[in-house]
């Protein structure tokens, strides 16, 4: 075991221990501990420098007659202070009692936790000073007050094809340009010509002629769609007006026309 | 040859490392005292570096330790990374380089939407866009123009190299069913992209 | 006797002579590169600076430079002069550090008070201290740790270096008081039943 060195930082003042274990020498300020165990383990370690020999009987009855006379001070006490003083008085009695009455757990168990609680708390308080005794940066030892630094740049290495650049542009062009609508003019056949022609061809037909025969010859590709649209509207009028008659075998079949039959109208 | 480092040594080695800046003795001294030969040691610590990573040098009378020359660049190591440029700062560079000299603003009005500022500078910094002096308007905006950099990156001996509006309309590249089609696909028509650039 | 540095020591030196702050060997390599055995030649380094007035020192698997520890008394400053810990921030500290890792409830139980609000606030805020996930245990309370920079800051390579470790941890007094006084009522209950026979 490391030796137990005294922990007295400056900030923290109880009597030293070093003088005489005399609870009423302890400056009777209750600021000075950080609770019960700290002073408790002041006292312990006025009683004895190896923690492991102290006698908790004699450490409960110092802890004792602190408080007490703190109180005969009148001095306002914190109630984790009388709650371990409480406990110390029951401990002390149980110690004290014979020993086929003990209860459970047994006061020496009690008395060896507290004990055992004492040593870690003195431990740790023995490491902090060690600790803190250390080469420490800024104040021991010092790393040098303006390092130039390492620097990793980052360097990008820019991607772009000459394709990208272009279509780019064309994208913003086109995003960009004015959109213009331009309505065409497509060569038609109208109705009105659609009707008229439709009108004189059929009357010249006896026979169911297909609709495609009523369409001028030679037309070009617009034309001829526009004015197979028309003549077949046309049909539709025409046979509405009951001057020709319709017929058609099924969905998609050839559409036929001829002239009315008088009188008859079904085809 | 070589002796133990005396104290007096060791406290001006250790010294001159924490300084933030050069020191004369005069400085030094008030620190390390007046135990030994000063102008002797910091003759003695120069020749110790002198073939070290550290060398201590004396520059008009105030002595400091640095990284000897020959190793600035494993202080300052630069690492490539291959980036894509954004489309936006793709849009830009194509607007600089078909009409420079060119404002932001002018850039802003061609392409529809704003240029975010750190697009510009991507450009700059790629080192194909360089600033091309002021247009003496109200305001004077800065103007841009490509830079050789520029042109020897996309190939070009020169921006005259560059498509025309109808030899990009040809291509189908100012075609908008084709814009729209990208949209459709998601390509990125919309302009949110102005932050990565 | 004496090599002559070879230039990946050299740039070893000069990068580590920069550096802002302490640096693991991957981030060294960064900027050495691989072209020598790194750990030796940090080896050989601290070896080189072992007697000077500025050592190579490695804290938690991170190496820098610092003055010596007896020159402290020269290079220390007025404005050097370090916040003073409370008793209960040292105390803190060093049950964290031992125990590690550790709950609030485990310090207190240790310390015997309440850990107060800002006392673990102060040892993080430091850098010495962070929290180091929770306890498997209901509350599933948050456990703390020491970082990289206590051992830096208290000139410990490792944990393993914290002053008197192995005695405490030999003496059992790094154990939990139930867990001792297992141990201890079990050699206890066998003496009294010695005395009784």
């Amino acid at each position: 075991m490391a030796e137990w060195q005294d922990y007295a930082p400056s900030s923290v003042s109880p009597a030293p221990p070093s003088q005489a274990p005399r609870p009423d020498m302890l400056t009777v300020s209750f600021d000075h501990w950080e609770g019960p165990l700290d002073l408790l383990l002041t006292l312990a370690r006025n009683q004895k420098v190896d923690l492991r020999e102290i006698s908790i009987l004699a450490l409960t009855e110092q802890y004792l007659a602190f408080i007490d006379s703190a109180r005969q001070l009148k001095l306002e006490l914190a109630a984790d202070y009388l709650v371990m003083a409480a406990w110390l008085a029951y401990l002390k009695s149980s110690l004290l009692l014979p020993r086929q009455e003990q209860p459970d757990p047994s006061p020496e168990e009690l008395a060896l936790r507290l004990q055992l609680r004492l040593q870690r708390l003195h431990a740790m308080r023995d490491a902090a000073a060690r600790l803190m005794a250390r080469d420490r940066i800024g104040r021991d030892v010092f790393p040098r007050r303006k390092p130039e630094g390492l620097r990793l740049v980052r360097k990008a290495q820019w991607k772009a094809s000459l394709y990208g650049l272009i279509q780019a542009y064309g994208q913003i062009r086109a995003r960009t340009q004015p959109v213009v609508h331009t309505i065409a003019v497509r060569p038609v056949m109208t109705l009105d010509e659609a009707i008229q022609r439709v009108a004189s061809l059929v009357g010249a037909a006896i026979d169911w002629t297909r609709l495609e025969a009523f369409l001028p010859a030679d037309l070009d590709q617009p034309k001829a769609r526009s004015a197979l649209a028309s003549s077949f509207v046309a049909a539709l009028e025409l046979a509405r007006q009951g001057r020709l008659d319709i017929q058609q075998d099924g969905i998609f079949e050839p559409i036929y026309l001829r002239a009315a039959a008088p009188g008859g109208t079904q085809g | 040859m070589i002796q133990e480092p005396d104290d007096f040594l060791r406290a001006v080695e250790a010294a001159l490392f924490v300084a933030e800046a050069p020191m004369t003795p005069v400085a030094l001294k008030l620190h390390v005292g007046d135990a030994g030969d000063l102008d002797a040691t910091l003759r003695v610590l120069a020749d110790h570096y002198a073939g070290r990573g550290v060398n201590l040098v004396e520059r008009g009378g105030r002595w400091h330790f640095q990284t000897a020359p020959d190793l600035a660049h494993i202080l300052r190591r630069e690492k490539d990374e291959q980036r894509k440029l954004s489309r936006a700062a793709m849009e830009t560079l194509a607007i600089i380089a078909y009409h420079e000299p060119v404002s932001r603003a002018e850039i802003e009005a061609i392409r529809g939407v704003q240029v975010a500022k750190g697009t510009l500078d991507v450009l700059i910094e790629a080192g194909w866009v360089r600033p091309a002096g002021r247009r003496e308007v109200p305001g004077r905006p800065l103007i841009y123009a490509t830079s050789v950099e520029f042109l020897s990156h996309f190939g070009l001996s020169s921006r005259r190299d560059l498509p025309g509006l109808e030899d990009l309309r040809a291509a189908g590249l100012l075609d908008p069913v084709d814009l729209a089609l990208e949209g459709l696909t998601g390509q990125s028509v919309v302009e949110n992209d102005e932050e990565e650039a």
